[in-house]
């Protein structure tokens, strides 16, 4: 985590969560990670396929040991199935893989 | 600013012969959509005299019972103080990180 | 005004089967020189899920060990508010009043 | 503790504690109790004989079954010993039946 060059990461913030903006300066659809090295991205699985929520510099995971963004196994919380995936390359955040 | 409080580093340090600060771990996963786990802490040791930080209440209570009184609830060593945690929720409308209070433990004492 | 609190009635009744409030009664001849006996009252009673009156720490404890990690400090049923006392102190200069604080339990809770 | 007739007690308050004063309304030396029937009287043992701290109405104790100010036994609280009376008639608190 002493890289010298900063992580980026695609930005999407659907629900306007400020927090999210604390992880870095955001340009547009990317955001210049501040104190990580991971992506992250979040989805609601809505008819069966991923609606992405938030993409951003991931601020509350410790780690991210994939290079791609792999989708973890889904949750459902509140009767909604999530999916989430974290990465540690540049803009890796920007596709999910996932298989329902 | 820091995102995850680093407050519990200054709990009491571990003493099996006194209620103090001990880590724990757990999963979250049926609880929140992030993170996955969370050093929550926990409180752990005996209750006896001197109590560890403890309310005048507690100091009556282990009096009083230290006095032969023993049926009643002794004084327990639980958190007395927490750190909040950023956690993601997931509701209908979509998905959202808020700062849940009271989930890490960050100071014990004999209640 | 009340000079001793009466939130106490407040109190969860007692039940043998939840966390909640008990009636105690103990002598304070050793600690002041009035009143003589105090009733502070204690909490008792199990911390099985539903909780009673829990912070989330306690609610993911009470997970983890359910989940079979049967060594860690369970939740444990103790005050979670206190009422102040009038009592009399004395020093060398003299005889005094004064408000103690976090002498009474009024609530209970599941830490 | 329904009487019609409001208990008067001795008022000394050396310390000038103003709890105290919550108990009645005071005039000089005398107080007239509020919300109690109960007078009281503090003292500190100081050469062998009470010194008076505190005479007013019994706002800390709950009940008073003597006509006349008997010494409770002594306490040892902060390394010096007090005593105290409580009592039901007025202005009982005026003497204290002590032996040392």
């Amino acid at each position: 985590q002493s890289s010298p060059q900063k992580r980026q990461c695609a930005f999407k913030n659907t629900t306007a969560n400020k927090i999210f903006e604390d992880g870095g300066v955001v340009n547009g659809s990317v955001q210049v990670c501040e104190s990580t090295q991971c992506c992250v991205g979040y989805y609601r699985i809505i008819n069966d396929q991923p609606r992405v929520d938030i993409l951003a510099c991931d601020i509350v995971e410790m780690s991210c040991p994939n290079n791609a963004c792999i989708a973890q196994p889904a949750q459902v919380l509140n009767n909604i199935t999530s999916i989430k995936c974290a990465c540690n390359t540049d803009l890796c955040n920007n596709n999910i893989t996932w298989t329902s | 600013r820091s995102l995850r409080s680093t407050r519990d580093s200054t709990g009491k340090p571990v003493n099996a012969n006194t209620c103090g600060l001990k880590s724990l771990t757990v999963s979250l996963f049926k609880a929140f959509l992030g993170p996955n786990t969370a050093r929550i802490n926990n409180c752990q040791g005996p209750c006896v005299f001197p109590l560890s930080n403890p309310t005048y209440h507690a100091s009556l209570l282990n009096s009083y019972i230290e006095n032969g009184n023993a049926e009643e609830r002794a004084p327990c060593c639980v958190p007395t103080a927490y750190d909040t945690l950023v956690v993601i929720k997931v509701k209908p409308e979509g998905t959202y990180i808020c700062l849940q209070p009271n989930m890490l433990a960050s100071e014990c004492g004999c209640r």
